[in-house]
């Protein structure tokens, strides 16, 4: 019996594998592209979903980044610059059971798509929205771009950016996100797992990916991927664990008032560490404040993981229950009533 | 003694403070008159500001309704009567008066102060001239309004609200129409506040019985029913006429509308009808702007509906860039353009034909796509519907052009019935070809497959980029390129095929002087031509629903004409086309003040030929 | 000798009443409209700030808040939808001495312009942005806002928007703006204030004004100017004073970990409320957050005032300062040398 | 021995993958050629992905020059000599080779794998076909260049990346050019890297004497020195001419530039070049999108700048509607298009002219704006300087037309000195006119006057509602804005009265055919027409600069002819341009493929005239 119900199990859900979700495209990224390592993890992450292929979609603006979905054998749609959020937002409202994932990179979500990012965060449809953050536009041939670092010498700047760079989560924070994780491409397990978690997270799901552009930006994040510094530079967020890291997890970080600050657990203890929650709004707005460079002295390490996850209806079910609501109300569309509307006269 | 005149027509011109209910009172009479068996249609003229201060020029609002015993085309030139509820409605619309046309004023609304704000020195109703030149009917409609409700209860505001069914008595009263309609409007409108449908109810007796009763009033008019076809009629504006027929186009095809737009004056009205017919499985997206709009739409018609995005030339402008997309794509699209007076942001309120050439080319690179015009309000219904099968049949975004002067404007539909409409056929992919499907692979009209996500088998990307032919993969070939560029232009041409013959809307072919107009030029055209038609001349109204691609036979038929005269409302655009197209040497009469034409300018223009 | 050295200062410095700010155009808004309130304090505050009438430039987007240009007799620009921010960072990059207002609504600045604003924000050039929030749009005739709240039945939503707000000033927090402050129509004293303080801060000032619209959404913050309920409802803000409040000023805000609390000080004193500190961003968003619903129990007032103020380099004195730079370095252009370029060769 | 072959042009087509420095080496031969005295034309062809997979054709990077002793105008139809870096270079490019033209080859670049990710199935340099068909030079370059690097303690990768000049070495040789310019470039390139810059050194001198060695090779060439106008020369590529140009013009305006833009291929040089030469006062704003690029600019032209922002065809649709507040504010603003292949995303890297009417109408309602288009690199400066020129003295934003052909194109650049420039004069209002001031009052031009911000005593509102006649403030009144569209016409078409007559480019006046272009087609058309003028053809070229307004006399000029052919790449824009207007059955010749035209092409369409 059991074994029946099992092979019935199976035929319900035929096991996809990774490779199931590699296109027949060429893939056009230069050697060494981060896109690689998350291009892999999506294809790996996705069997693990039990989504069927064929109800997938990835769409994407443009940019390197925004070639992903050509790679990937589901749906897609190769958009328009900064435009992925908005046409994706218009799919789901269509089509609520689709998984839709949105692939966009930091100029193409921050820069040209900015407006777009932060309404589809309010409005809270259940899509997940991969930002490949390279702080740079590649597919230009590197200028600078909102998330590059202040003085960043590029072809746009021979004397140095002067903009301010956004911090992307506190922008997604504020705009009212409900979903606010941040990966890179160099840890591919972390970033399998936070795929995954996008996806069971109902509601926008906001995952920024520190991806490596080779050509344009080599080693923007190498203070956290770097053997000899990463352990020091990054700590892991785990709902209801502490907040420790550092090569031997010696440090911790703690609230004082509202401020956090990194105490030696060695000397001082675990008591009073701060504990990750990831549903407290005001604590994920200070972890997004760790966001200082690495390169200053006194620092704080920068968070990965989940900051934040608050549960919130999603636009699409409002919008097929007002339909919904509607059919119940006054039945189906009636055609003629329609074209006659409430006042006729007849002439004969 | 009053006596009784009977009229072929009249036009009616009601203006006063955007505060006096002058729509209200407008649409009133329009119901009524139509359902009394009149062809009529009518204009309403809104100020740009939501209320500009009370008692301005700027402030005034104005509703004309043109009505008769036959055919009505236009809400007419000059008015027959002009009610004006105060000093500012009479200044600012005095020159749309025929002369020994009928005032019927407001004395009340000509006091010092509102006098002062019109920028009269004088009262010009102690004018001598004025007297002269029109027939003046003075009524103090506040203080006769305030009397009969002087037992009401009601507060002073709320008695002056109820002063424009006192004008709407008066006028019911003078075309000898009944009350009952807007009796039972009223009682309804103000079911959960009885005591103001009351008082309303009573002030509209008391102007219908003011007429009666003062003598003061030389004749009252007669404007006998219609000789309409036969059949239901309704009364229709252009937006509305335009979301049903979205929503009746998506019925038949069996497909769901989405509706992705942001509100731009005079096209938001579509977004709100579309928003109460949720039950016919639409779903509207008000969204963040214009780009979000249309690009909502591109991922909604990926999903496999129909979208549909409505604005106005300034959020058209900038939908450029996706209509491209869109186009490379091959998705069913609807975009609508209300137009209105431009450039830049313009004159909002006021009605304009100059996207014309935007819609052809406002997009970069070689963009073809489907241009459909819509003539009258009710045109809106059928142009609209038109479009929707174009797009859905021919996996498409076409573009229907209205403008502020049908959207707002009215007039009696002979809907049809449901049945009628033609059907509409959505060609999906079969699920058994899913092994040989491809994405851009196309039928004899050059219509490629519509696969949508969720269709096992079917998984597939399409994006932007050039597309390979057949495949549709990104590709770089040269070859390929123009293949495919020839490809998008044949397979707008080819609707040639399909879409209507053309042949003269009034008048005949081979002629001396053709009339070519497009939109919503149609019912002065109309007016004009069939006018001179009867007065003996020998000239014809041709005009153009489908201005990409344009009937198979436009040029044979133009060509029969020596002469060929285009009306628009732009600095002249459809006949750049018509000119380059055929070569022939058609001139133009262009207007750009705000305005639709007259039918008197249409009518000059013709007569110029024949002297 | 005094007199005469007075005469002198009045000669440089004419002093300029309100009405000098009064332009010759009729004003067309709706009787009633809160937009009357606000072009008059503006009119107030401006004379104060000492800058010279032909110093000053408004520019706006559309909307009935957006013809405000019209009505202030200096130089001014009314531009297209939501595009105010980017002619206005355009003029000042190119201007850096002109005192420039940026007049915005809240469908142009957080609906078609959201974008334009969170990047202002973040380059921080020095400019005052008032944002007139009716949470409705005005111009176009009543349809919701992202700022309207959940389930409002306007034109466009005849069954109630399903759009989850934005909460403005957490936008602009996020967006790393340097001055987030909040004022109302109905309180000409704090507006005016606080119309002088976005002047003198040095950066973006972003100011909130809670606006009346009756004629589309009245009544939209009548718990806020409402004699019954306002004292109950708002907080006003100074830096370093606690948050108290209440038609007695009974009651006090008080942080309980990272969370605001509302205690009766009556019954529990002084000791231990929230003392407001402008410069602390952290602070400054748990006031942002204070946002909710004031039908809802148990909730806590609104703030009024100044949230927050940061310090950081303006975008046109960086940028003026690379042209000072290069000119240094370089000297002036020379355009004999730009036209020749470094590899010349003649032919003869 | 090898012998000595004089040439008078000769065309080289360097290919490789995007990592081997293809452009580089392409960019140091044209230095070198151009020094040498030659007139020449460069095109480069990137591949549209940054660095697309190694060894694939997608990833094959290609630099055409076309140099010679005569005038050039081109980058040369097919070429003399097609040196190829790998087995996907030489797939992808050997169509473009004359027959019995050389091959140079890089024999490591053949291997397995390479032949592999070519899509070979044997190696092409065994067949027997292409040994008979073309001149094959093999050279394992890749071996003699780690042969050279031996002892330079360099670790492999830094060895190979030496490559290519291993093969400039040889070409250098093998058309008698001097090293030292590269030479001197390599040690100012890596100033700090002295010995990468030795390294590089080594192996181009290598190459060079590796040619004199061997004796393999048959014969070298020489192409002596153009007789060129007699002057100083540089060498000037389309975006870099285009920066300049605006530099030059703001400089002799005395005003500041503004340029607010967003990075778009192939537009994206301009930013940068600009951004280099802030010490002309230039302020560059790279701003959040297209949209902001304009907005920008529109602000800072209210303050008293030239406004100037470039993108290509899908910025420029993003940026309509704001170009339409431009134009009812009348500032002066520079809008560039350097346009690409559409429509859409399209083919980035590729060129096109098909936004010719995008630039006419892509935007809502009446809104002219003077547009010129550059022929060449070199005529980007002189065609953006005019343009700047008319901006500025007429109160209008220009858009100018370019495209990804010219834009990374280079040639030779006899560039003036900066007195013989024109006059620009920037008009801003006079400080004693401030009691008289109107916003919107004109010249005899129609140019309104222009009062900045600052200014004491000119404090205005401008916007994006109609205006009224010179006071500029709102007006909706219907007269009024016909008025005002009317003068927004007439002040653009007025400009023809300025700008200069036309007259054939090569031929005369008065025969049987007139070649008529526009923008970077010129090269083509002129290369094309002056052969067959020798072939003794009765043809002429016409080229406009001017697209709108066009010269006064061009209806009389191409009536002249009794026949017109417009050749463009796209699908027929200027063509219905110039059939409307003067209503003659132009013929036109379209190619939208990504290239351009090759003379051939031309010449062939010419022919079959006169056949
Ligand atoms: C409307 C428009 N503007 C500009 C561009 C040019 N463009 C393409 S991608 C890009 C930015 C790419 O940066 P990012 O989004 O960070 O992606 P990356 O290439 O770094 O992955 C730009 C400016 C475009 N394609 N369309
Ligand atoms: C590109 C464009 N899209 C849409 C509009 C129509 N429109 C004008 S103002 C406005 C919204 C006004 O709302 P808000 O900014 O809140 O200003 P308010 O009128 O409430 O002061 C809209 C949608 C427009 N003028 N231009
Ligand atoms: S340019 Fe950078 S981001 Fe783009 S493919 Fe290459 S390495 Fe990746
Ligand atoms: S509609 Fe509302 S916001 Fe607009 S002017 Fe009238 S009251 Fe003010
Ligand atoms: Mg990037
Ligand atoms: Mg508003």
């Amino acid at each position: 019996m059991m074994e029946v119900k099992s092979q019935e199990e199976k035929a319900k859900k035929p096991e996809l594998k990774a490779r199931d979700f590699v296109s027949d495209q060429d893939i056009k990224w230069c050697p060494g592209c981060g896109d690689y390592a998350i291009l892999k993890q999506m294809q790996s992450a996705l069997p693990e979903i039990g989504v069927k292929k064929e109800d997938i979609v990835f769409v994407s603006g443009i940019g390197c980044s925004s070639r992903f979905p050509y790679y990937m054998n589901t749906f897609g749609m190769h958009s328009i610059h900064g435009r992925a959020t908005a046409v994706a937002a218009g799919l789901k409202a269509a089509r609520p059971e689709l998984s839709t994932w949105i692939i966009t990179g930091d100029g193409d979500a921050l820069s040209i798509g900015g407006n777009h990012l932060i309404h589809i965060l309010r409005r809270n449809p259940d899509v997940n929205i991969m930002l490949f953050n390279n702080q740079i536009y590649g597919l230009t041939k590197g200028q600078y771009s909102p998330t590059s670092e202040l003085g960043k010498v590029t072809k746009s700047t021979p004397s140095g950016s002067i903009d301010h760079p956004f911090n992307p989560l506190s922008v997604c924070l504020g705009a009212g996100g409900t979903f606010i994780a941040r990966a890179m491409d160099r840890d591919p397990k972390a970033l399998k797992e936070l795929i995954i978690e996008t996806h069971k997270h109902k509601g926008s799901s906001l995952l920024e990916i520190y991806q490596n552009c080779p050509i344009f930006n080599d080693g923007a994040f190498s203070a956290f991927t770097d053997k000899e510094t990463k352990k020091k530079e990054t700590v892991y967020l785990k709902h209801g664990q502490p907040l420790i890291f550092g090569d031997k997890l010696q440090y911790g970080v703690k609230l004082d008032g509202v401020h956090p600050i990194v105490v030696n657990i060695e000397e001082e203890g675990q008591d009073g560490l701060w504990i990750h929650d990831e549903t407290d709004k005001i604590k994920a707005y200070i972890l997004t404040q760790l966001f200082d460079d690495p390169e200053a002295g006194g620092h704080l390490p920068r968070p990965f993981g989940i900051f934040y996850k608050e549960e919130r209806f999603c636009y699409e079910d409002a919008m097929q229950a007002q339909v919904d609501h509607a059919r119940e109300q006054k039945g189906d569309g009636d055609l003629e009533a329609l074209l006659s509307g409430n006042n006729t006269w007849i002439v004969d | 003694m009053t006596t009784k005149e009977q009229l072929d027509q009249v036009t009616i011109l009601l203006a006063g403070d955007s505060g006096d209910g002058i729509q209200l009172t407008g649409s009133q009479f329009t119901q009524t008159t139509a359902l009394f068996g009149n062809d009529l249609s009518t204009f309403p003229d809104f100020p740009a500001e939501i209320r500009a201060p009370m008692g301005t020029i700027a402030g005034v609002s104005g509703f004309q309704i043109h009505f008769g015993s036959s055919e009505i085309y236009t809400p007419g030139d000059l008015s027959d009567v002009l009610v004006a509820f105060n000093a500012a409605a009479l200044k600012k619309n005095l020159d749309r008066l025929k002369d020994r046309g009928i005032i019927i004023c407001n004395t009340s609304g000509f006091d010092k102060r509102n006098l002062r704000l019109a920028q009269y020195e004088e009262n010009p109703l102690l004018d001598d001239k004025l007297r002269e030149n029109y027939q003046l009917i003075e009524i103090d409609v506040t203080k006769m309004t305030r009397d009969a409700l002087s037992e009401s209860g009601l507060g002073p505001k709320d008695r002056d609200r109820c002063k424009n069914m006192f004008v709407l008595g008066f006028i019911y009263w003078l075309f000898g129409r009944p009350m009952q309609g807007t009796v039972d409007f009223l009682d309804n409108k103000f079911k959960r506040k009885p005591e103001i449908a009351e008082a309303n109810i009573k002030v509209l007796k008391a102007g219908y019985y003011y007429g009666d009763t003062v003598e003061a009033i030389p004749s009252t008019f007669e404007v006998s029913p219609a000789k309409m076809q036969r059949g239901t009629y309704r009364n229709i504006m252009g937006n509305q006429a335009m979301a049903i027929g979205l929503v009746a186009a998506c019925k038949k095809a069996g497909l769901p509308l989405f509706f992705g737009g942001y509100p731009i004056t005079p096209a938001s009205d579509i977004l709100h009808e579309l928003a109460k017919h949720k039950n016919f499985n639409v779903k509207t997206f008000q969204a963040e702007d214009e780009i979000a709009g249309i690009c909502t739409t591109i991922g909604a018609a990926f999903g496999g509906s129909l979208g549909v995005t409505a604005s106005s030339g300034p959020g058209i402008a900038l939908k450029g860039e996706a209509m491209g997309l869109a186009i490379m794509l091959e998705l069913p699209l609807v975009i609508i353009n209300v137009q209105r007076g431009g450039p830049s942001t313009g004159l909002p309120t006021k009605t304009e034909q100059s996207d014309l050439f935007q819609a052809m080319y406002g997009r970069n690179g070689e963009a073809p796509m489907p241009i459909l015009a819509a003539a009258s309000p009710k045109d809106c219904f059928a142009t609209v519907y038109e479009a929707c099968k174009l797009a859905i049949e021919h996996m498409t975004p076409v573009m229907v052009l209205s403008d502020g002067y049908i959207a707002n404007g009215a007039e009696p539909w002979r809907f049809p019935e449901a049945s009628s409409l033609e059907e509409i056929s959505t060609k999906f992919v079969d699920e058994k070809d899913a092994e040989d499907f491809k994405p851009y692979g196309r039928d004899e009209n050059l219509v490629r497959q519509w696969a949508t996500p969720g269709m096992k088998g079917f998984e597939h990307r399409i994006g932007g980029l050039e597309k390979e032919l057949e495949s549709g993969n990104v590709s770089y070939d040269a070859k390929n390129h123009q293949t495919m560029i020839n490809i998008r232009s044949e397979k707008v041409n080819k609707m040639a095929n399909i879409i209507a013959k053309i042949s003269p809307d009034s008048g005949e072919l081979n002629g001396k002087l053709a009339v070519l107009g497009w939109g919503s030029t149609y019912g002065a055209i109309k007016t004009a031509v069939k006018g001179l038609i009867l007065e003996g001349l020998d000239v014809a109204h041709i005009h153009l629903r489908h201005i990409h691609p344009m009937p198979k036979n436009l040029e044979e038929v133009l060509k029969s004409y020596d002469h060929v005269l285009i009306p628009e409302l732009n600095d002249g655009q459809l006949i750049k086309m018509i000119r380059e197209k055929f070569l022939i040497d058609a001139k133009g009469l262009s207007k750009v003040e705000g305005n639709p034409f007259a039918a008197g300018e249409i009518t000059e223009a013709i007569k110029s030929y024949y002297s």
